[in-house]
């Protein structure tokens, strides 16, 4: 047998790596198609992730890519016919925020009407957009929508937090043949350190959970941009002897149930941190989940399972408030030493 | 314009079959048939055959709500369907519709985009009420499909009523056809209860499209003789919104004893002919129904594995 | 002192109590209006429930009761501005199903923008509509869509299951100065048994859950048409030796936590029952909130905190199905019965 | 049209005011100033002073979200409250603006909803741009306002581009004022660089509004000389999107100059009043956003108890 020859990899940061899985899947199938506001024009198909698109009208040509007025109502809804016709849509929505003016397309049509329609086949269909946190741009702009879109039956729900980690579940989303929810993350997205992607294609299975580091004293489950700030936390609270695990959910439909109960059965402790808003937000699903997986898990907790989350207000357009709002590094690592000192 | 015979026999014929089916299922209502709320288009049956008889098999076409049964008449499918108790098949261009008025619209715009980006020569056909004409999202489909020149034609369907609410009262003009300027598209309006006129239309508007013409909207104003939707037993039925005698009055202008006048005294369609096509059309759908009814019914475990993300 | 002579109660089904309600706020002020599809001619602002507005264009005129076009948008829209001008607004949205369609207006004006505007005045807005459960009407009939509007800062949500309750709550809804959503449920709207209901005008603050049946084994919380099931169930559990307590929570924005704790407190064991789909339903966030609230109270229960909901499959029009997906009395009933017997 | 000079040098010295505001606003941002994402409408200046020049202070009005800072010069407003952090004011007339494109525009009809219900003769003129045009709620709140005949003028203002998009490509027809046909209201199409044709256009339709005569929709034509938004530093730019030379021409096509010379020739502005109006002008701006800059913001404190159901 021949050595393993190192795999090739090169350094991209996560736009070049959307961009990478978008080249790659639009030439393994035809039926890729995508649309949405400026995605040709401004190369920016999620607002925040500039350069996405880049190169992608030249190489497909303008039946497979096309820019599109503001209807974003009718970005959704004509990928659901393009996908009951047999191709394979992204549609772009820039934001998480601007869903709510396409909710009924995206939670009830996308979601929910094929299911009830009893349509037997597919309907590959990717939504995308960006939550851009962490900068003071109001809800419209800010908001991370996860909880409201995992309430609708048919929908999948990806929010990754490395640009290697976007572009293995890209592609799996791209493939998959039912509805994703694709988020990315402006705080992901700007991020100047860029990470070794490989040149060989990888896909990352949805509902894998990814340690993103080990510990044993509290469990932080998080995802999105907040796994950025659960990292920087965990370094913090190491500082003080508390050995934090955080795990990355990157899918939050499907749930990665297993990993969490594993590493709470070794940590005796949970806390789940969330951007979103915490009244109605996804801890509540991630602890029942937890519960209901691992009975005896939770009887032995010695705290109950915790939660950090925004505030019940609305995302402002002031920094200085904002920064009161949603969780920031010193909250996770004050929440992180509560939850242990409570459970010793 | 010359509609060859045998289509404008099939035309009344479907009219006829219809209007037999609204019958047959407002009785399998009453008797406690599981048919969901009860909805018909009685006295709009002459749009859904002029615009069938404009399309082929790989076509789509979406009938307005309360005509989902007249799906019967577009290639592709037959009577038997109707009972079937799933009508839903993308392949032979129906994709379902919306109970939340309106949404459907961007839908069927989106099968009309595919088959321009697939460079196919297939149609669209995607009908809506006076009343659903409001809703934003078809403001928004009908952009894109203007902006993009997709082989869809809408129809817009002005029965008079919405709900209990009257066309008139709520809107300040004459012609809702204009709303095609606003979208720089053509737009027609045409007596939806005169079916060769209709036609007429339908086929230009089709072919249109058909040929990279991009889109059009059609306006067929016709009357809703049907109720806004059939309660249950016992449930309470507001009818009393419409003006003293226009019920009586548009019954004067039904679109099937008109067509039949129209073809006898073209000299196509004798009292015998017109018994003759009551009685088959009866039998068919008899036939139809136990054949339907005999199809395997999508069960729970089926249900449950459908576009389920997790569950 | 005179005796307190009896106070006068009349007969009254639900749509009866809202007519009632209805009519006693916009005599006490004018500011008081209302719009939606069919108000006037069909008498039935929310799907369901007919007969609501009777009389009340004959009373108070075409200027403050309308008809409006099929414009959900617009007519959550046009009530913002209509409050902000001054009036008080009550819009009508037929189903919570068809309030997809205007999500925007709903979560993200009505709820969120007028705060991140720094609007220091009122808005006072009460959105109307009705769950048509249990009848397999489809996802855009049926849908109970509390989750989704709890995750939005601005707003209050009201889901009652009595005349009584409803009568008392709607006018506290339209009293308030603040966005309310209010929904009532087919199964309450179709019950045959009529109501007592004081002819005395009579208020039900927000945020004060209603204990309808005691019991010493089993808390069930729950709301709107489910109330109605759960205590159908708790009847049959008393047949079997299981004392339920059946917690009608009446407002889910605000939340009465302390009655669900002192509850959970005397029965040890907490069962959410809601009939929208379990995925990021609102159980988790009743579960996270006693938890919270009563860190010692879940620490010492038998068995973790137990939710029973909908499956996460869309909404059918098939009544076969739809009864193996929503609980009905049968599930509550097997549901309490294996929470008692684990917590033994 | 007669308009008043004291008017029309009203509307020059606004247009001024608000072109200084964008490039003051501008300097601020650059500096790292925390005012958001930075839009402007330069070029674009002639139509909120035409409009303004029209309404009371009881009024209302929205301008597009590019042309805010142009609320200085509605009637109840001053250039202080520009730089104060906060503009919103239902009393004055400004309900804020939606971040999500379109869905203010039914929260101004409901104003003029209100007005009517009360029986007032306030007006409310609300702006959007082409692009937003194309959003279903649009649609809604037209439909709606038609409808009830009620007292809103709909200003689409229409620089050209949405985003990196432009006009041309994504309509279908040359006026956009057709619009108003399929709403069965009145339409008119104005060159909104032309700051005395707006003003009479505008003039007209509120004046309708105001005396219950309904709804209007004024298509004003103009160009964005401004980018789409400003990035933060170190941001990327693409405006390639422009075709050459486009934007050169349209710099001599500026409402500003342009106005000048029509107020020159017309013996109303001399080369020493339009360097007087400039200094004014800066000085008032200097002093506007000294005096706004210590007027009081909103703190956490207060911020956390506006509308929120429960903390
Ligand atoms: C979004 C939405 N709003 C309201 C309804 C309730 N509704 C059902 S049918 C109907 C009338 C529709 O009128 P029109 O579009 O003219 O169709 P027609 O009934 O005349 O065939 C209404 C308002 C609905 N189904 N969906
Ligand atoms: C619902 C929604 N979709 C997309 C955007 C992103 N966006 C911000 S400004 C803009 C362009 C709007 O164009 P137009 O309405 O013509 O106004 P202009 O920028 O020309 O003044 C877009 C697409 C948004 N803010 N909201
Ligand atoms: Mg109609
Ligand atoms: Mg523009």
């Amino acid at each position: 047998m021949a050595a393993n020859p190192k795999p090739k990899v090169r350094m991209l940061d996560c736009g070049e790596a959307i961009n990478a899985a978008f080249r790659e899947e639009m030439r393994r199938d035809e039926r890729v198609v995508m649309w949405g506001e400026d995605v040709i024009t401004m190369e920016s198909p999620t607002a925040g992730a500039d350069l996405c698109t880049r190169g992608l009208f030249e190489e497909f040509g303008g039946d497979r890519i096309r820019d599109t007025p503001v209807v974003e109502a009718a970005i959704i809804e004509t990928a659901i016919g393009a996908a009951l016709a047999g191709l394979r849509p992204i549609a772009h929505v820039m934001t998480g925020g601007f869903q709510m003016g396409c909710f009924d397309p995206i939670f009830a049509r996308l979601g929910t009407a094929y299911q009830e329609w009893k349509h037997p086949g597919t309907l590959p269909v990717v939504v995308m957009a960006s939550v851009l946190g962490g900068a003071a741009k109001g809800a419209d702009h800010a908001l991370s929508p996860e909880a409201l879109f995992m309430h609708s039956p048919g929908l999948k729900v990806v929010m990754p937090s490395t640009a290697y980690d976007t572009k293995g579940l890209l592609k799996t989303a791209i493939r998959d043949d039912f509805p994703v929810m694709f988020y990315t993350h402006r705080e992901v997205m700007i991020r100047e350190e860029k990470e070794a992607i490989p040149d060989e294609e990888y896909l990352i299975p949805f509902g894998q959970a990814d340690v993103k580091r080990n510990g044993e004293d509290v469990t932080i489950v998080t995802w999105s941009g907040m796994v950025l700030r659960a990292l920087a936390a965990a370094e913090e609270l190491a500082g003080e002897g508390i050995a934090a695990e955080v795990v990355d959910l990157r899918t939050l439909v499907p749930m990665d149930v297993d990993t969490i109960v594993t590493s709470v059965r070794k940590t005796g402790a949970l806390l789940i941190v969330h951007e979103a808003m915490k009244r109605a937000g996804a801890a509540g699903e991630v602890a029942m989940r937890v519960a209901e997986a691992a009975p005896d898990v939770v009887r032995t907790l010695k705290a109950p399972i915790r939660r950090l989350a925004a505030k019940n207000v609305a995302l402002p357009t002031s920094l200085r408030i904002e920064r009161r709002l949603v969780p920031q590094v010193g909250d996770i690592v004050q929440a992180a030493q509560d939850l242990v000192q409570e459970s010793m | 314009m010359d509609i060859p015979e045998e289509k404008l026999l099939w035309m009344y014929r479907t009219m006829v079959t219809t209007r037999k089916l609204y019958e047959t299922m407002y009785e399998m209502y009453r008797h406690g048939s599981s048919l969901g709320n009860f909805v018909a288009g009685e006295g709009e049956e002459a749009i859904p055959a002029a615009i069938c008889a404009n399309l082929r098999r790989e076509d789509s076409y979406k009938p307005n709500f309360r005509q989902t049964s007249c799906l019967f008449a577009k290639e592709g499918y037959e009577l038997a369907d109707i009972f079937s108790g799933n009508l839903f098949d993308a392949e032979r261009g129906y994709l379902g519709f919306s109970l939340a008025l309106g949404e459907d619209v961007g839908v069927y715009t989106g099968f009309a985009l595919a088959a321009q980006m697939r460079g196919t020569d297939q149609v669209c056909v995607c009908t809506f009420g006076e009343g659903t004409a409001s809703k934003g999202s078809i403001h928004e489909a009908m952009v894109t499909a203007a902006a993009w020149k997709l082989p869809i034609v809408f129809v817009l369907q002005n029965n008079q009523y919405c709900g209990g609410t009257r066309y008139s009262k709520v809107y300040r003009f004459d012609d809702l056809a204009d709303r095609a300027r606003g979208y720089g598209i053509p737009g027609r309006s045409v007596d939806g209860n005169d079916v060769m006129a209709t036609y007429a239309v339908v086929r230009e508007f089709v072919e249109r499209a058909r040929t990279g013409g991009g889109p059009g909207l059609i306006v067929a104003e016709t009357y809703r003789l049907s109720p806004y939707f059939e309660r249950a037993p016992g449930e309470i039925v507001i009818e009393g919104y419409r003006p003293e005698g226009e019920l009586e009055e548009a019954r004067g202008n039904d679109p099937i004893p008109r067509f039949r006048k129209t073809l006898s005294e073209l000299g196509l369609l004798t009292d015998e002919d017109v018994e003759r096509i009551d009685r088959e059309v009866e039998d068919e759908i008899a036939r139809a129904m136990s054949d339907g009814r005999q199809r395997p019914r999508v069960d729970y475990d089926q249900y449950i594995q459908y576009a389920v993300a997790e569950l």
